[in-house]
């Protein structure tokens, strides 16, 4: 979707806040959300489809609130989505009167469990496909122009553009179906850029910009 | 289950804009008081993953990586064809790192990483991403304004040096690794690893152990 | 520039407020921040230049304001970088010690003196320049693939697209110069684009997207 | 007199961002008393503009054209020709109307207006544009998906129609002129005109005259 979260290009941001003390976090319920997000998923939900749920956000909460809120955000509407809690009991802060919805908790996690977890959530997205890939190495490849209202991973600054395939990365989940929830796999290149294609400032520049693309985004040039 | 229906989620998202508190702190506490509520998660289990990122996974983990690559060449090699494989030699492989790549600065060469489209970061190496990289700022300026963004990090870059800029869109990752400094040809890696700083290894620094 | 106030095709905005009372002004403050736009303008200024300073509003502040807020700021902002008030004195709420800066009020309009300036200010920003138009009524055209940082009345959405030429508007300001205090006028024309050109969604849809361009965003296609 | 100075804007946009006071009303309050105060404006002069665009100018003067262009062919014409000498011989010449055009609905044309890159409108013939023709939602949708937007209207299109979007980039300005209504053949001009809504001259509103 053509979305407040494609953010890349876009001007009128301002100054960038460089000075950072290296806190993983800044405040208690940072930390809370972070490992809420670890933790709690509901069944069959995709990281596209989580990412989605995330660009679905209002834009004005989408940039007024702070970063970890907006996964908290997130994490509510896959919840309520999923059916695991209601809009009512959000409202109202705590679960309803339905017995069935609480089961058992489930056992805690030591220190040393979640970074086993952590280690074996180290989950690669490329698979085997019978296609051969259309694009090789050093191929000039231009972009789709248009984007689609769903989940897609070809920002709009790259939209239409010419490039070069430098790398080919293997055939991986394609985003824009995982989060449809269909997982298929589909050869994904990365392509360099000249910045004077993509940025009218550029002109003579001889920097670049490399972007992770899959097939169906690219057209020979 | 979920029914993947953007159009619910874009209702919910209106309806819990008006009807959830409005401090940051109440939503993730109603947030945890809910999955608590309904036996959904253990709250020992998110004080654990908070310990984990708080002492154990963190920059420091990348640091190391550098600083043994620019100690031993068959290190260094191994990391730059399979980086996943080469940070698992040091038991650093996790979230977000299974397919990384090492982009390597050179002379001539700088390498910057971002994610315009959310905030993607190779987690397990580098711990929890600084506040800026999240930000709509440094998101929407890294890839049309690198040399104006690294100048408001206090990096130069001479017109000699071109500028690679990596938006993390698929699911691969990035890690930047900075040049050794000159006159360290004595240090250990352990002294390697202090020099190594968080924004070198995304880019945002490139000249390391200057006071 | 690619700034927050670009929304054409951007998504996530949600329904429309369709009911409407057909009041003018629902609260006082509109009222007056309305009446303050008509009669405070600092001297040099262009629409283009203001509609700029409207452009350059934080993008917060321009997603999560009423409309003639976004007015004031946009006046605040004009009225302090040329000089007719200090960030200081708005920071403080009232006028600063110096008396210079005091002059006398102009004289109070009646409500006949402003339906009359109303009716004046009607004013046409076509005029006659020597080149001739370089394209002509059925023409097909392509606009220019990129922006710029500054002001432009080239939406995104309309970039790299290709459209027929359905009406010559005359020879009007530029607004990408005039935004910079030069008025230079360009010849300008009604182009029309299939919805299906412009919107993935459109496809096979008969819809059109008609936009007033000006001659130096144009090509023959 | 102004630099020009798009970068010191953009400061002093940030600037305000924090330093002024959260309430609209408190904002545009104190935009008036220190114009006020620096003797640049004079009250009574915002007291007669609000005056102008509350009892004056509004959608009746827009009604008023259609009407008359429905009941008189030549005018209809003069209309179509040239749009602001045409209502100028009714007085309604006025900000933002120099260079309007009327566009014409048929059996087979719906036009629909809006202003993606700010909220342009022609003001001295439909008055203070309305909140939702200058919020996000509509600005954002108009263009992409005008048959849904006008569905939001309670308008339906059908396929046989072409729906024809103006977006107002320079400094033309649109009026939509819509259909007579049928079994209107007998009613005054001032019947006419009470038929004629103002979102029908946005193009928001297609079949007049219906409970």
């Amino acid at each position: 979707m053509d979305g407040i979260h494609d953010l890349g290009g876009k001007q009128g941001y301002g100054p960038i806040e460089v000075n950072d003390d290296g806190d993983p976090f800044h405040e208690e319920w940072e930390g809370r959300e972070w490992g809420i997000a670890q933790c709690a998923r509901t069944p069959g939900i995709t990281i596209d489809w989580w990412r989605h749920c995330r660009e679905l956000i209002m834009p004005i909460d989408y940039l007024g609130r702070p970063y970890f809120d907006s996964w908290a955000q997130t994490d509510f509407s896959t919840y309520i989505e999923a059916g695991w809690m209601t809009l009512e009991e959000v409202a109202g802060g705590k679960g309803g009167t339905d017995d069935a919805a609480h089961g058992e908790p489930p056992a805690a996690m030591t220190l040393q469990q979640v970074l086993q977890e952590d280690h074996d959530h180290a989950h690669r997205f490329d698979g085997d496909i019978d296609a051969a890939p259309a694009f090789s190495v050093g191929q000039r490849v231009v972009t789709a122009s248009h984007g689609h209202a769903g989940h897609t991973r070809l920002p709009q600054y790259a939209r239409g553009r010419t490039g070069t395939v430098q790398a080919y990365n293997g055939a991986h989940v394609f985003p824009d179906l995982s989060a449809q929830g269909i997982e298929v796999h589909q050869h994904c290149y990365n392509v360099v850029f000249a910045a004077s294609e993509l940025w009218p400032e550029a002109s003579g520049s001889k920097d670049k910009v490399c972007l992770d693309l899959w097939e169906s985004y690219l057209s020979e040039a | 289950m979920t029914d993947f229906d953007a159009g619910k989620i874009a209702e919910i998202h209106e309806h819990l804009h008006s009807h959830l508190p409005s401090e940051s702190a109440l939503r993730v506490k109603a947030l945890e008081t809910l999955l608590v509520d309904k036996g959904l998660v253990n709250p020992q289990t998110i004080d654990a993953w908070v310990e984990a990122y708080t002492e154990e996974i963190g920059p420091k983990r990348g640091a190391r990586v550098v600083a043994r690559a620019w100690s031993d060449p068959e290190y260094r090699k191994r990391l730059l064809e399979d980086a996943p494989a080469a940070i698992d030699e040091l038991g650093y492989l996790g979230k977000a790192t299974a397919h990384l790549k090492v982009v390597e600065n050179t002379d001539t060469v700088h390498n910057l990483v971002v994610c315009t489209l959310c905030s993607c970061y190779p987690f397990s190496i580098l711990g929890i991403a600084p506040a800026w990289y999240k930000a709509a700022a440094y998101r929407s300026r890294a890839v049309r304004d690198p040399r104006g963004v690294l100048a408001e990090f206090g990096v130069e870059i001479g017109d000699e040096v071109e500028v690679r800029v990596w938006d993390s869109t698929a699911e691969l990752r990035y890690l930047v690794m900075p040049q050794r400094p000159a006159g360290t040809e004595g240090m250990s890696e352990d002294e390697l690893a202090e020099l190594v700083t968080r924004n070198s290894m995304i880019g945002t620094d490139r000249v390391l152990g200057r006071e």
